[in-house]
């Protein structure tokens, strides 16, 4: 057991870090407000690409740097300490991965090294909460291809990836397949989300797919419960980072504002909020790498990963309004950074599935004799 | 001791619901839409006129003063259906301003400015919080000074919610440089907005609400429009605020947004089988909310019947500003799991569905009352002060 | 709309708090602890009777004060306010109040009375938390008579009452029937529990009861209904006497106590925990009150009674530890009144169901349609 | 990074659950179970010695101390198994008291004390809490003299549990009354309970647990029971309590209470029919007890690890403390939902069952940590300042 990243992963963990923050530094983040722009920094994203973080899980032969989930995991951590305008969630957990593990060699050689580099971008319909493969996308052989057709409500990056990594209904079976993002009867429909990130509603009519496109038929199922792991610990990774950011933010602002002639830290009831959210991060940090520990040594983690998005709903609701209140009417003035970081904490919990939901899943499993301690 | 609503008062409920259907056009809603839920357009205003005419502001107030003789337990019944209908309605004004001036206006003020806050023609916003001087309102800094008859005003406010449409300003200036404590010294005066040294600059909050600061450069007003006493404004504020607090939590629009949530579960299907509501989280986040937003009913019905003896209590007071504030955000979450995605969805987004799209920005904008009107440790400190009875910190 | 009791009301609170405080400091409630004595003031109890408290639910024909279900409330909010060691509840709730609405005349001129006099002692077994008639109690109609087996787990007061009320299946329907404690065939074993109350497991074996003791059959759920209504509200008041004096008492604690050289009631965590308590019991009184006016009424108060439970619950757990815990030691020192409350509430907590029990069965009715906001 | 057993870990883990299989005897037990779950019984030292004298009590220390080298880590899971096994380890004396005296004593104390507790020969109490000095630890009046080579202690403590039975009171004592600042001038002795000036007189608590009150009637002690620096005593405190922290959170019994209410709930049939265990809202309680406990775990293993690497923060044990402490309350409470009434019947009582019987007790019982081993305000406090670096009020 060992609870100190190790020097490489230091090192990535320094790098991810710095090229975040000065990235986002260096062209603010108001200028994706209310989908003013894009929420996409094009630049900050090839620097990543160029630094080998989106690939660092991918093997060397295939473009990346040949290091694990725990390293990947680092980056992700670092886009939710930022809250960088990039896609490496998508890119990485619901593209990069499953491509990597359950991909034909020929696909893999034809998508990955250029999706390491970052002239390819990748993005999974992987998200739903209720942790069901969706049963709106049908899939039909027809003369030696597939049609595509249904919809699938909010696809993060949909309408900038290349490639889309669908779980469709194959002739009534669950396959996985990855399809180009201008494919001719593919309509995609941009949303408006609490967090500006860029999402949108797929709607396939009749898209035709080549059958060398199919990613699997056979393991589609535990690629799904494959992803859906790695996906729900890289969004509470990323809710770590966050939530240390909002941590950090609101001691050092409380510790500078005076009210009644003092520092408002030095209020007990504010002194004390805050030491609970340091201890809600704290616990947020060890269920998360505790999970992510568990799957980069391939294990599973299907308990773990939801104990940990059962704190990283919790730890984003109270401590979002925790620092929202102890800032006052900085918490939501625009021209201060936090109201962001409380969207994204929001749309994280989310997400996730909510506290409530993924309680009731951890039980069901304990009603089955699942969970108890060894 | 009969904690049910009589047959007077729910008959006054059901008359008010059928009233606001008909006043609520569906042109005054997108307006009101339009301004995202602060009013202050021309339909807006009209309508606010209308139900001055119809005698139902000052429903609770004092025939004398131009009301309607009831109780403030109707006023509040009043209050909580025209909040219920999704109307704007400025509470502020008329709820802890209006009975302020009626209370220590002097005549002109009582004559001529009350009557026109029950015929629904006058808005009026606070003013007392500054860049410096935010929860510790006694620090504030803007100075009214003695000029002839009159007083010159300078200085600026922060957080001037509603001040870019309002009629006048009910603000808090210091009138004794030199008093000794510093929430000595202060005075409350009812600045005109049309005062060409009143400016307003517009705050964009998270909520994608307007809020404002405003700014004071040598502002004329006579000594008529200064309210109770000569450096007593203290008193005022802490009157006023008492009374915001109440305002502030209103269950007429949880209690319908339950409602809504509770239709949308019942109706639509689980990605998982069945109705959302058969899932047993679910039916547990909303017996939970059901039951919070009970509690807050049953407080502000207390207040407004104590309001009616009398008996006003500044700890009760406090308890229903912490409770409800934190029992909304509570509530604003579990609603928006039960909803799930659609409840990250902006309301103008394609596809989102009406509930969601309110779930979305109420979460999202839930935490101004838990500072603002006197942050929750003030309040706290209140309760523990005048409720326990429990000694306070020399600091 | 009122929020204030009439005259007679604050005349009986009055009345009921001072007999009530004056006899628990006469004889001091230490002697109970660890049962050494039986908790059972009778002389207390006697003079309760004699001022007309028990009774003053009962009509003045049938020996009571002819008041109603407002004014029995405000006894038991005395009894949770002081501990008295009397059998308030069991003895009203359980006992006369189902007797004198569903009895027959006869077994009501010949045990009302007499109860309301203090001369005769009644409880019944209404007290499953699960909110079902129990099935464990049996009756068979034999040559004329009624022979009672079977088992009831915990029954307070069974041991000490003349009369018990038993739900019982009586040819597979439910009735209910009075049945006398010195019957033969009647085992009671005396139980231990966390608060000290006498209460007693029941064993029946064909113990015979003559049939104009059956209080009644085709209207026996609704008696069970009826009863648990006023038990559930009974048992919120009751609490909230007690939560209300450890309010008081903690506020009183911390004020007088100092710790750095200040009372420690001026530590802001301090204020503000008893604050929040402050809150939980300003919501228990109003929500108790609320079911209380309902059911005097005779509105039905399914969810009124539920939604109190709730907030009894949640109010006894957190109240409890806030109170142990800004005590310190004190708390839990045995010569310090505190932690015979806490066990008081806890008891009340967890013989309402629980909250999460509560909060289930309220939405499970939210999920038929009731309950809405009208 | 690898937040997992590896598998010498595991290993001793299980060599641990064999080893306690067969130490707690049912004479054992019996025995345990009369003392409150306290020890202080013959068999019970019998214990005590025989885990010194198989190496276990001194896993985790330096080999030159007479341990056996490995880790806090592995120190931790011996102590995790043997409170998990049901045995009342003195652990106040084995981790926190011992390291102190490994650290700061002198010679002769680090030479003949420290190796009789890792013999398991020794216990000691602690004792720091006065009448009027509980949380506020530094306004102690207990005061030692110099007297010749020696010391002559006069005081009185509170809450000095375990000294009925302990060898020694690790004690602290004002040793310079004028010193400026009050928590100088304190230091710390060891202090024999068999001087003829020592008494003790039992305190009942509400779980029935004795503790106790201590005085100090000229109790002599040579300078070598003297411990760290002379008026240095502060520190020591502050780092013993820094361990005493730790040791008391301990997920061993609770993960075992967890795993037998689940037993229980599966096998036990609901009021409403099926097992206990099949009702939506059980399986919610033990869902949230079962991620609180993971969340514990994770904590007290990063600790125990961090103490192997030096690297123990001080807001991070103050973290555990506070955390552990409130939920091993929730935890009960919760568990005792599910358990129903039986969880308010007395171990003793007829018909009791036994995790029953165990929840009533911890539940009653629980309190006690939130304010014992430094108030939970006091960590909240550190947590602020040492893991934050927000600024301390003045008072």
């Amino acid at each position: 057991m060992d609870f100190a990243f190790s020097d490489t992963q230091a090192a990535i963990r320094e790098l991810a870090g710095r090229i975040c923050e000065e990235g986002v530094e260096a062209t603010g983040l108001a200028r994706y407000d209310e989908f003013r722009d894009l929420r996409f920094d094009a630049g900050l994203w090839q620097t990543l690409c160029d630094a080998g973080l989106p690939g660092v899980a991918v093997p060397e032969v295939l473009g990346g740097s040949g290091q694990g989930l725990v390293e990947l995991c680092l980056l992700l951590e670092a886009v939710g300490h930022s809250l960088a305008p990039v896609p490496a969630l998508a890119h990485t957990v619901t593209g990069l991965l499953p491509l990597q593990r359950y991909a034909t060699p020929a696909l893999q050689a034809a998508i990955l090294p250029a999706a390491c580099r970052g002239e390819r971008l990748l993005t999974g319909a992987f998200w739903q909460a209720a942790d069901a493969p969706p049963t709106t996308l049908q899939a039909e052989l027809q003369d030696g291809e597939i049609r595509l057709s249904g919809s699938y409500p909010a696809l993060p990056w949909a309408a900038q990836a290349d490639h889309l990594l669908l779980p469709v209904r194959l002739q009534g079976e669950l396959a996985v397949v990855l399809l180009d993002r201008d494919s001719p009867g593919l309509t995609l429909t941009p949303l408006q989300l609490t967090h500006f990130e860029p999402q949108a509603a797929l709607a396939l009519e009749g898209v035709a797919l080549p059958l060398e496109r199919v990613v699997c038929r056979e393991e589609a199922h535990a690629l799904w419960d494959w992803v859906r792991l790695r996906l729900r610990a890289g969004l509470c990774v990323q809710q770590l980072g966050a939530a240390e950011r909002v941590l950090r933010m609101s001691a050092g602002y409380t510790s500078e504002r005076h009210q009644f002639g003092v520092p408002v830290a030095t209020f007990q009831a504010v002194g004390h909020r805050l030491a609970d959210a340091f201890i809600d991060v704290e616990c947020l940090r060890l269920t998360s790498w505790q999970a992510i520990s568990r799957l980069a040594a391939g294990e599973n983690a299907e308990l773990e990963t939801r104990m940990a998005a059962v704190v990283a709903a919790d730890t984003g609701h109270r401590l979002s309004y925790a620092a929202q209140h102890v800032h006052g009417g900085t918490g939501i003035d625009r021209d201060y950074p936090l109201w962001r970081y409380c969207q994204w904490l929001r749309y994280q919990e989310m997400v996730l599935g909510g506290a409530g939901q993924q309680l009731e899943i951890i039980g069901r499993g304990l009603a089955r004799g699942e969970g108890l301690f060894t | 001791m009969d904690i049910r609503f009589n047959a007077a008062q729910r008959a006054l409920r059901d008359e008010l619901r059928g009233y606001f259907a008909g006043l609520m056009t569906p042109a005054l809603r997108a307006e009101c839409e339009r301004d995202m839920g602060e009013g202050g357009g021309p339909l807006w205003r009209e309508a606010l006129r209308r139900m001055g005419e119809d005698g139902w502001i000052g429903l609770g107030w004092p025939e004398s003063l131009g009301g309607r003789g009831l109780s403030p337990l109707e006023q509040f019944i009043f209050v909580e259906e025209v909040m219920r209908a999704g109307y704007p309605f400025p509470f502020l004004t008329t709820e802890s301003v209006g009975p302020m001036l009626a209370e220590h206006g002097n005549p002109w003020l009582q004559e001529t400015l009350v009557p026109r806050i029950l015929r629904g023609e006058l808005v009026i916003a606070i003013g007392y919080s500054e860049p410096e001087a935010g929860t510790d309102l006694a620090a504030l800094r803007t100075r009214a000074e003695r000029d002839g008859d009159g007083w010159v005003i300078n200085g600026q406010k922060m957080w001037t919610s509603l001040a870019h449409f309002s009629d006048y300003i009910w603000l808090a200036a210091r009138t004794d440089a030199d008093a000794g404590r510093k929430h000595k010294g202060i005075s409350l005066f009812l600045v005109p907005t049309s005062d060409p040294g009143f400016s307003c600059r517009p705050v964009h909050t998270l909520g994608g609400v307007r809020t404002n600061a405003t700014f004071y450069d040598n502002v004329r007003v006579s000594d008529a429009h200064r309210v109770g006493e000569l450096n007593g404004g203290w008193k005022l504020i802490t009157g006023q605020l008492n009374r915001e607090r109440l305002s502030l939590i209103n269950f007429g629009p949880v209690s319908e947004l339950f409602n809504a949530v509770h239709h949308w579960a019942a109706e639509t299907d689980a990605a998982s089988g069945g109705r959302v509501i058969e899932q047993a989280w679910v039916q547990q986040h909303l017996a939970r909310c059901r039951t919070l937003i009970e509690c807050m009913k049953l407080m502000v019905y207390k207040q407004s019947w104590a309001m009616s003896t009398g008996q006003l209590g500044m700890a009760e007071a406090s308890a229903i500003k912490v409770f409800g504030s934190e029992a909304f955000i509570e509530i604003f979450r579990l609603l928006g799991e039960v909803v799930g995605p659609a409840a990250l969805q902006r309301a103008g987004s394609p596809g989102a569905n009406a509930v969601g799209g309110r779930l979305e920005r109420l979460y999202r904008t839930a935490s101004i009352i838990t500072f603002g009107g006197g942050a929750n440790e003030i309040q706290r400190d209140i309760i523990a002060a005048a409720g326990l009875w429990m000694p306070r910190s020399g600091r």
